[in-house]
This record gives C-alpha cells, structure tokens and sequence, in this order.
C-alpha cells in the first residue's frame, strides 16, 4: 500500500511552491485582473516554460521533462493553489493531452514541442451555448478540411494559437485541430466571472483544419480528454481549497471580535473544520484519480468524474466560507478573498458542470457494477 | 386569518397609489430604472425631489409623531405605502437609512434645539443622513469602535475611521459612534455625535468591493471638530444610543435581493438539462431543489405577513425578524449557483447582453457573499435568535470589566 | 391584513396545552410504547372524544361542534406537541374529511356522529407496498359491492372500525367504506418504526363494502383527502417540532459542559437558531395552508404541499437535533427525544413521502402559472 | 503511488487470510452471524476461544513489544489482520476495547508486577477489558468525572457511577478514571485505577437505547476497594493516563456502520420513483444524491488508504483521522433516511421479515443519532479538528484555576 506521492514527487511540489510564491501569487493574478487589456500574465507564462513544465508530461523525443501525470497533478495542485493566470488548464490538460491521446507522429511532433517550449498556447473548444454539450448538440460541422460553426466559452481563446475543436462530421462526432490565426477565424472576447483567465467566442467560416484522431471517434476522445482534464482541474481545485483554508485559518488566528481571536468561537471553528473535512474528501479523490491517469486503468472514467465532483464542490464551500470568515474584509475588492471565488467557478465549470458530472459518476459506477 | 386591509387601510392604501401614480413610473424591465439612467448626482436630486413631495402629501414620517412632522399612524400603514411604493420606480432609496434609523435616533436623543434644527429638513428631503458606526477593527463587534472624539472647548474633535458607510458620498449629515473615554469598559466609553458631512477633516473614499461595485464607503475623520450641542445622549452612553438606531435598522430593512424561484424556473424552461435529456425544469434534481426554494420563499413571505400581522395590532416586532436575513443570503447564493452551474461553462460568461435575464444570476452570485456579511453576519445574526429569542445564554464575555485599552484587539 | 389565529383560536390553543399537559405528554405515549399488546391509549381518546375534539369540525347536525378549520388545525398542533398516542389523525384528517368530502347525506348521517363520540375510530387504506402510490399503481379492486386485494401498511388499521379504501374499479379509481370487522378482513400488526401508533396490514377477500363518492372518481377524491391531511399533519409536525425545540433549549440552559452551559457555546446555538429557522418557515406555510384549509380556496393544494415540505423537514431536522444537543442522555430510551425522533417519520410518511410532495409542489406551481 | 502489498506484507496477509480461513466462516447475511446466533454468554465464549487461537498463531498484539508478548510489527500489519479479518464472521468484537484501548494503557503505566498480572491473560483471552470514562455528568467533557476514590490504608474506596460502558456486563477487569482531589484543578484531581468488574460493590445495569437495544451499560461503585497497586499512574496524573488511553481509541475504532451507497443502489433498481415515473434509479434527485455519497464514502475509504500509507512509512496518524466519524455518522443517517423517504409510507415498517434488508436502513435510521454521539460528538470532533490540526485557539476556559468542587456544574 502506497497511495502517497514520492518523495521526489513531493519535493517537485516543495520546488514549485516555491517558484509559484516568488513569481506568482495574488500581486500577478491582480496584473491580469486589473487589466482589461490582458488576460494572461505573459512574464509568468515564459517563466513556468522555462521550469519545463509546460512539458512536464510531454514525452522527451517531443520535447518535454518525459516526467508522469503524478508529477503534472503535483504542479497543478500548486497552480490552483496561485490562482496562476495563465492558460496552463487549456495548453497542458486540454490540448497537449488530446494530441498525446489521438495525435498521429505528425501532429505531436508538429505541436508537442512547441507546446512544451511555451511558443504555442492551445484551448480546447466544445461549449457551444447554454447547457451541458452532448453528442448530439454538436452544430459546429467539419467536412474533412474546413471548419464552420461557433464556439462559446472557449477558456483562452482569445489568447490560444491552436484549438482542438468538437464538431460534427458526417453523421458522426471528431475531433479537428485549428490554426486560431487565420481568415476563417472571428475572436470575440467575453467577459466572465474570472477575469484573471481569458475567455472567447470563436467564429470560424470555413477555416481550414484537419482532424485529429479518427473520424467518428470525436465524442468518445473529447470524453477521455474530459477525464483527464478532470483529474488534473481537480488538483487545482484542492490547491486552490487548500489555500482558502489556510487564509482562512490564518485570519481567524489574527483577527479579534469581542476581544477575542475569532478562531477562538466555534461558530468559526466548525466552519473550518467543514472546510477541512471537505478539503480531505476531494484530495482523497484526487490522488486516486492521479493514480488511475498515470497508470491508465480502466477505473479512471469513475476516479476523475469521483475526483471532479469532489474538487468542485470543495472549492465552492471552501471559497465562499474564506470570505464570509473574513467579514466585511472579505468583500472588498483589495482582499484576495475573491480571487478564489472567481476562480472556483472557473474551474467548476471549464470541463462541465458539476450536475453533468455527478451523473458521469453514476452512469460509470452502475458500468463498473454491470461488469 | 384574512388577507384584506381593513377599511381605513384600504382607504389609505387607495390614496398611497393615487399619490404614487402621479409622482412614479409602474416598475419596467431594469434598464429603464431611475438608478442605471441617472448619474449618482442626478438620482440624489430626483430622489430629493420626490421626499419633498411625500412629505407635503403625508407620506414622509407616516408613523413619526405629529410633533415631529409625521402623521401618527400605526405601524402597518408604513407596511402598506412601502408595498405600494415597490410596485414604483420610487427614488426613495438614499433616505432609507437616514429616516429609517438616523433621524429616528436624533428624535429619541436630540434636545429640542437639535430636532428643530434637523427633522424636518430631513422629512422634506432637504437634507440626507448617513451612520457611521462599523470599523475596520469593529465590524461584527461595533461597540470595539476606536474612532475617537476629545473634549476641547465646546468642541469635540474626531479622529479614526469608519467603514460600509452607505450614500457617504451624496450625505449631509450622519450620526457617528465614536470612543470618549478609553479607561472604561468598552460599551461604557462611546459616545454617539451628529456630524456635518462636509465638515473641514471629513474624507469619503469609494470602496471597491469584490463584486466589483463601489456602493459603500469609507470615512475618514482628521481633526474634525464637531460641537457639544451634537452630541445624542450623554458622554459615555453611545452604546445605548446605538442600539436605538440597530433596534430601527430591523424595520427599515427589506426588499428584493435578486433573482428567485420564479426566475430560475423561468430559466430552466429552456435551459437545457444537465444529464442531457430534456431541459433543466424536467430534471427531477433541479425540481426538489426548486420545491426547498419555494417553500423558503414563500415561508420568508408568509413570515413578513405575520410580522405586518402583529405590527397591525400594535405589537413590535422583535429579534425574530432576523430570520429574514439568514434564509435570503444563503437562498440567494444557492439559486444563483445553481442557475450558474446549470448553464455549464456558459455560465462563466459575465455580460448582460450575453446571458439570460441579464446576467442576474451572475451578479447575484458575486453579491450574495456581500449579503450574508452586510447588517450582521449569519453568525451573529444566529446569536441574536439564540440570546434574544431563545434566551441561550451568552458566549462567555472576555471584555467584561476590563478598560478598552486594555482589550486585545489582534494585529 | 390579519395572518394569525384568533383570540378565540388561541384561547382554544391554551386550553388544548393544558389538557393535554394533563392528560397526554410523554407518561401517556410511553403507556402505548412500553406495551406491544395495545397501539393507543383508550383512556386519553375517550377524553379526546368528551372534549368534542374528534368533532371538531364535524357539523352540529352530525353530531360535532361545528367549529372551523382553523380550530382543528389548532388542535393538531398541540396533539403534534404532545406526541399523542391515538388514531387521531387517521380518524379526523383522513377517515372524516374523506367522509364530508365524498360522503352521500345517509354515509355522513352514519359515521360522523360515531366519529364525533369516539364509538369509531377510522383509517385511510391507499399504500401497497414501498413506493408512493399512483392511479396506475393500485391493485386493490372494487367490483360496486364487493372489495379485494392488500393494503400495506395502514396507519391505526389494526384498532379502526372502519376504512376508507382506494382501489381499482373498473379502468377507474374509486374511494370505497368498508367496515373492518367483517370475515372478510384479515388484519396483521406490523412493527413500525413509531410503535407509539398501530399499524396493520389489511387483507380484504371479498369483503363487503360500498362507494364513496362517484365511481372513478377515487383518484383526485385521494389527492382531495391528502391536501387536507397534509394542512392538518402539517400542525402536528410544526407542534412536534417546536416540542423539540423547547426541550433542546430547555437542556442546553441547564446542562453544563466544561463548566458552562452548554447553550453558551456557538455549535449549540446555531443549532437551535437553525431549528427555529426551519420552524419559522414551516409554521408560515402551514398558516397559509390552513387559511386556504378553511377558506376551501383555489391555492390549496398548492398550499397544502408546501405545509407539507416544510413540516416533513422541519420535524426531522429538530427531532435528530434534539437528540444531539441532550448527547449521550438523548440515545437513552427514558429520555423523550426518541419518541418526536419517531413521530418524526411517521408524520413525514403517513400521507406520502417529503419528495413526492416536493413533486406534487412544483407541479402545483407550473400549473397555477401556466392557469 | 501503488496499492499493492510489498512482498513481506503480501506474505504476511497470505499467513493471515489462512488462519482466518480454518479459524472462522467467511461472512453471511446479518442472520446467520455468531452475534445473533448465540447468546451473549456463548458468544463471549467463543470470542475467548477465538483470541486464544489468534495468540496461539501470533495474531494477537500484532504492534506490540515482544516483551509483551507481541509480535513487535509495524502498524501496518494489523491493518492488514483487520483487513482480512472483517471478511470473516470472527467474534473478535468483545475484545476490541480492551486490547485496543485499556491493556495498552495497562502496558503505559503499570510497574512489571501488574504487567505480569494482566498483560498475557488479556491477549491470550482469559480476561475481558472495558473503561470506565464517561459519566452523567461528563460526557464531552469526561475530565468532569466525579466518581469519587478515597484512600483507607492500602486501598482506595471508589464511590459514583460510570455510564456507556461496552460490554461491563461480561468484562473482567476495567480501567476508571477517578476524582481523587477536588480541592484542585478539574484535570489535576483525577486518577486512573485497574478495577475488578467482579469486586464487591460494583453494579452493572444495561442501558436501554432510543433505539431499542441494550449494547452499553452503566456501572455503580458502592464503596468498591480496590488497592493501591492497581493505581496506573500517579495520583492526580490521571488525566494524563486517560489521554493515552483516548489516543489509542482512534487507531482501535473503525469497521462498517451500516448501509451505504452500494445498498441503496442495490434498493432504488426495484423501488418505484417519488414522480410515480419509472424506480428511483432512474430519478435524477436520488442520482445525484447518490454521487455525493460515492464522493463521499470513496473520499473516507482512501483517505484510510492515506492514513495507512502513513503508517506503513512509520508516520503516526494524527487527529485528522476524526475527520471519519464526522462523515460516516451523517452519512449512515442521510443514507437511511433518504431510502427510507423513498419507500413512502412503507418506509415505516421496521419489521426484518417484511423489510429491504432485512430492514438495514429502519435500523441504521435509529442506531444513527447514537453514532453521531459515541465516541466524540459531531461538534467535539469538529473541535478538535479545528485546535488540533488546524491550530486554532481553544475556546474561553472558564475551568482554569478554580477548584474542581467549585465549578458549576448544572442540575
């Protein structure tokens, strides 16, 4: 029995911490927010590509570190927990795991390296209006070599180079890879409740594009990347917990009401401790999800949809009840409180809802017991 | 149990409408409101303008005594020009908390000279009041304010800070709550002074909340110089004078919060649901849900009419009120999360023009942390159930007996 | 405006509490608890009976007091209160309403002045088995005069005299008497999780019985008979709850914890303060549903779910809480907290379950909007 | 991160699984189980014999020194013997507390000749162990204790009552924490003895729960002596003693509570939905529900996998392994809850021959409020998870620095 991170492992995690609070932190995250103009931290970016970690799990012949998905999950944890702003979710969990997952040798060496070198950004787009997607909502229609149809949300597409798109082609679902910087392509930035990441509309009128994976075999791809993403967001999502509780907790043992410090009320108490109990529950998933990524078992579909609805509904009660413990404090715009609100949101809603995915977890327990 | 006004009620919820209809626009979709049309300098007008004429047509001070310009009516008939009044674009906002809980304080308090000089101006509209009670340190425990005010002459002179002051940047007066005598407990060392907004030393800054709207304030107080004759109440019995004004605070408080029920059943109509199938108002997850929200909606409602119950026959209203609070923050918070995560990634997108019903869903999921902290926390708000209803016993007091500064206060 | 009782209503309510203080309370219940041979306490409904209570709302000419509805929604609350161990509910709520509801001028002449005296005690027979019954879902058939099939479970069937019974006749549903003390019924006690109220199930074999109401109609005469009973259970679990309530409060001022009271430490507080909150909530709608009860208006099945909801909630929350704030002392069989822990989930199941009726009210809501 | 055994442990489950396999019948319905087939009497019987085998075979004191007769592994070895062993029906329960909490205690605090005394007679399963903590008066609290000793000549004379007690009514021997001094400080005055259940003057009487059952007891001391030799620990220290005792607690305590997602699952394929549409399965509010029990017990059950990692690197768990009991606690009970709601008005049968289950969910319905009880409240575990793990401060201590004899105490 060893459902731990190694060593080694955990002094990647020591490293990067430490990495994250010199070169990221709420005073990075607060450029992109104050900006309207940006919505990413491009210092920030050159800086993780220059770690390697942009290539973490990017295989060495392609130009990555040739590191685990154990070793991505430890930085993710770590990014969540800097509420980093930049487009690492959509370039690392999203793209760069559908080339590796349906790539041909072309695509990954065309794609891989330039990802792992922090050159190319990628975003991953399926949502295309209200609601959960599903096979059959697709409208975005491909026809072997062009691209037509509109994306919305897509999280940082208005800043990515290439897309993986869901679309329809045929009577079927596949995968396309776009080049973002062409004729065919219209960007529209949207406004979100987290605008420390960046997030588009996109417009494509006959783009060009080639399919990545088989024909037909879009859903069932755009469901494997989901998973792994979902692992990966999960581990930002306890980092992200993690740091609420700890601000929470700190400000609790700092800040005095009735001349005492308020940690010292159980009212206070039991809340962290909800938070906590929470917080040990969705990391507990997670590692499982880790382990089920990095070894590819068959339980991963039902660890990482287990994994994502305990990342998500952590985060919520643990940003939510980060702020209501700092009072009025809280609510103020120059407390980093919000940061984690905005940004649990985020996350809870980039690879789907967590309704979408408590039903995933259902449907793949009642596979598991069916077998 | 009925639900009809008794014939003199009917009578004058008849004249309020009548009066209403002449002065009010019937409420329209939002943009049209006064509020998002008119420049904050502008809307205070308007806003000036309308109490004036309420107040020459009776209905400023509808239950203030008729010594003090108000019209001597019970209770309920506040309860029914304020319902008439919500079916109005009404600018009466920026007086709410001036006539609800300042002036209030100021006719319990002021001697004769001091209530001459300012109810009826402020009745009429002319002039708009603000309270100066939380502080960064002080919040939940405002009787810990440091903000303090020495003897010098026939003056007093301020310095500190106060916090979440509402409309301090359009206001003309306010009543602050300041500490006089630091060698004392601390509910025994504040003293309560009116003060003169545009006084040399007073600065007002905009707070920036992180929902991103700068509704309140924060002022700040150097060397001000307010004289004795403002003072409410003797040096060292503010606390007492403050909780005249809490005790009103309940009353003024109410009103819509955001989005509801009916508004998240409205969006589930054509939401689609999120198993896939069908849309959201056939999802039988999303159905219980909205079965909690009804029956805490219309449980708050009912409970209002219960109070209005009692207010008709001439009972107050005590500490129970405070269940208000408690279900709408949470309520709220929870419906706009759950039409938010309904939406799946669309509901990330942050754009009126963009989002259904505007993206009230959104604003509300940014506002309602706000809600459940503002006017006392859900904490405290439980406290006062707890001790006040229930009659629990207090939390053990460390500041009982003990000079303020010698309390500790934290960093 | 006027959203309370009446003096007359309250007076009703004092005296009510003070009778049953005398005659009922927890030496009452335990009676019937601690003794497996009996499932009510004769004794208290002979008093019930001599105070007119059974006749409440039962018309002069047949026998009652001819008072409102509202007087009965009193009563309820105060039997709720007292956790009373007689087939109250099943005799007044179901058995009389369905008679004054559907009953021909000769059925209402023959049982409801029976009911008044207390000579018969009535039930309601409409489950069959787990899961809440539905039109499709009754086997029980009625050819006009004869009745046969099982009813599972029937609250007080195993000590009434008399049964309204919902079964199939022909494509249709109909409401049908029947007298219980016939050869064609078989009656078996079943162990419930409240034994401090008998339940039974029925066996009907070509037992004699007669139509209530027109034929076909029995379906929404059902629903008709179980809006009013969920308005009056509604009472009795607002009762029970605020019973919890003021025990738990009651304990929490007077037991002492690391040498306080207990009530002084914020968890109990905000427990209470919760309990009230869901107290408030329900004891609002169960106002509303008994003025649309007594004022037989267009918003009572609407009214009358969301009475129930609430009640159903609210009596669980305060009687599991009650337990918990007595500790150790409220897991014991001599203290009381067990017996509204009971009550609880038979007031929560008697008339249907919390999430049928949460069903039944949105269902309410879509149709009036729609109306 | 791997979830295989390494080699030595692999070996040791191996040896482990074959002992149990000639030892014990692998587990069958609820029925067929030794504790309710058999009497307490034959059941306690049977436990003995059980534990003679198990420390025949070197099974018994799994972690403990060899001197004690151990086997001197790392705790992971006796999560692996409990791993396999609660796949068999082994009547290892009545043992549980003694071995896990008291004869450790004994081991602690004892001189040599009391070790010699207990220690191998309690793992071979002679002698049967329970603890005698929690009184009255001194539940959460337990420190409160006011069983009373009192010295005369050799002995001490034990007054007062104990309550909860597991299994007294078959017990030998049994650890009590005694009042020994009130005229000092609540946890100064305390004192730990080894007493004998059989001594002259001790009274057990079952305690009958709200859930019908009789599993605990209560004890009363008559003028019970018991002499000094059996003190473990110095007088007045033994708070300090019953702080090791209540450490060991969390390492002895786990093991199923009842019903869980697998059996409601089980339950809602037949049982027909709320809606009237389709079997509850199929209904989307019990599916999500459902997610978050998975999330739940699955997040509970690794994080036992965590703990156990630790453990098998050499690492001591901590306090956050309370975290189990505030999960599982609500969890049994929202779990029965909802599947009894589910069954509408049967759900109220509570009669094994008729029920689903054998009517698990009605009985873990009423065994759940005990759960959320025993062993630590819900809010004491809360507690001591926010000022253990998470440092925060104690709450105000009014007990500090006044004599036990002093402190109110209540009714």
């Amino acid at each position: 029995m060893n459902f731990d991170f190694s060593d080694d492992q955990k002094s990647l995690r020591d490293e990067a911490r430490k990495f994250l609070t010199d070169k990221a932190g709420a005073k990075v995250t607060r450029r992109v927010l104050n900006d309207a103009a940006i919505s990413y931290d491009e210092g920030l970016w050159k800086a993780v590509a220059e770690m390697g970690w942009l290539g973490a799990a990017i295989p060495e012949e392609h130009g990555g570190l040739g590191l685990g998905r154990l070793e991505l999950c430890v930085l993710a944890e770590e990014l969540g927990r800097a509420v980093a702003p930049i487009p690492f979710s959509s370039t690392v969990y999203f793209f760069a795991e559908a080339l590796m997952l349906a790539g041909s040798d072309a695509q990954k060496a065309a794609h891989l390296p330039k990802v792992a070198s922090g050159e190319t950004i990628g975003c991953f787009a399926l949502s295309e209006g209200p609601g959960a997607p599903t096979a059959a909502s697709v409208q975005a229609k491909f026809d072997g070599a062009t691209l037509n149809g509109v994306k919305i949300p897509v999280t940082d597409g208005d800043v990515a180079g290439w897309a993986v798109v869901v679309a329809k082609e045929g009577s079927g679902v596949s995968l396309v890879l776009v080049d973002l910087n062409q004729a065919g392509v219209t960007r529209e930035t949207l406004k979100t409740l987290d605008p420390t990441r960046g997030h588009a509309k996109l417009e494509f009128k006959n783009a060009k594009a080639e399919r990545l994976g088989a024909a037909g075999q879009g859903w069932e791809l755009s469901e494997a990347v989901l998973d792994r993403a979902a692992v990966l967001l999960a581990f930002e999502q306890v980092g992200g917990s993690q740091a609420c509780l700890e601000m929470a907790t700190d400000y609790a043992k700092n800040r005095y009401a009735f001349s005492r410090q308020i940690g010292s009320f159980q009212a206070i108490k039991h809340k962290l401790a909800d938070m906590y109990v929470a917080i040990e529950v969705a990391r507990s998933n997670a590692y499982y999800g880790a382990w089920a990524l990095s070894t590819e078992a068959a339980e991963l579909p039902f660890a990482a949809a287990a994994a994502r609805a305990a990342g998500s509904d952590a985060y919520y009660l643990c940003a939510k009840e980060n702020i209501q413990t700092h009072g009025g404090m809280g609510f103020t715009w120059e407390v980093d409180c919000h940061l984690f609100y905005r940004r649990a949101k985020l996350l809870a809603l980039q690879a789907g809802g967590p309704a979408a995915w408590k039903e995933k977890l259902v449907r793949r327990l009642e596979r598991r017991n069916a077998a | 149990m009925d639900f009809n006004d008794t014939p003199e009620e009917a009578k004058f919820r008849a004249e309020a409408r009548a009066f209403l209809e002449k002065n009010c626009s019937p409420k329209g979709s939002d943009k049209e409101r006064l509020s998002r049309r008119l420049s904050t300098e502008e809307y205070v007008k308007a806003a000036k303008a309308y109490q004036k004429k309420k107040a020459e047509a009776g209905f400023a001070g509808i239950t203030w005594a008729k010594e003090q310009g108000g019209r001597g009516l019970p209770p309920i008939y506040a309860v029914i020009f304020n319902q008439e009044e919500a079916k109005f674009d009404a600018p009466s906002q920026p007086f709410a908390i001036g006539l609800g809980m300042c002036v209030p304080t100021v006719i319990a308090f002021g001697d004769d000279a001091t209530k001459d000089r300012y109810v009826a101006k402020a009745l009429r509209g002319e002039e708009i009041w603000c309270q100066l009670f939380s502080e960064p340190g002080a919040g939940s425990d405002v009787a810990a304010s440091k903000t303090k005010a020495v003897r010098d002459g026939d003056d007093w002179v301020i310095n500190g800070q106060k916090v979440w002051t509402t409309g301090a940047h359009f206001c003309d007066f306010g009543i602050v709550l300041v500490r006089t005598n630091p060698d004392v407990e601390k509910h025994k060392g504040l003293t309560m002074f009116i003060v003169d907004m545009k006084a040399p030393g007073v600065e007002v800054r905009q707070i920036h909340q992180a929902s991103g709207g700068r509704e309140f304030n924060e002022v700040y107080f150097t060397d001000v110089r307010v004289p004795d004759k403002n003072r409410l109440g003797e040096p060292g019995m503010g606390w007492n004078v403050a909780l005249v004004t809490l005790m009103n605070e309940r009353l003024a408080v109410g009103g819509s919060t955001g989005p509801d029920y009916a508004e998240i059943l409205e969006l589930a109509r054509t939401m689609p649901s999120p198993t896939g199938q069908g849309t959201l108002v056939q999802d039988e997850a999303f159905r219980q849900k909205l079965a909690d929200w009804i029956v805490k909606a219309e449980g708050y409602k009912l409970s209002k009419f219960r109070t209005m119950t009692a207010l008709s026959r001439g009972q107050t209203p005590g500490p129970e009120s405070s269940i208000g609070k408690v279900i709408n923050a949470n309520h709220l918070m929870d419906i706009c999360n759950t039409a938010i995560e309904s939406m799946d990634h669309y509901g990330i997108i942050n754009d009126g023009d963009l989002m259904p019903m505007e993206a009230a869903f959104q604003q509300g999921y940014m506002w309602a942390p706000g809600l459940r902290i503002a006017g006392g926390t859900d904490e405290i708000l439980k406290n006062i159930i707890a001790e006040r209803v229930l009659g629990l016993p207090q939390d053990v007091r460390v500041d009982k007996g003990v000079a303020f500064k010698d309390l500790p206060s934290g960093r």
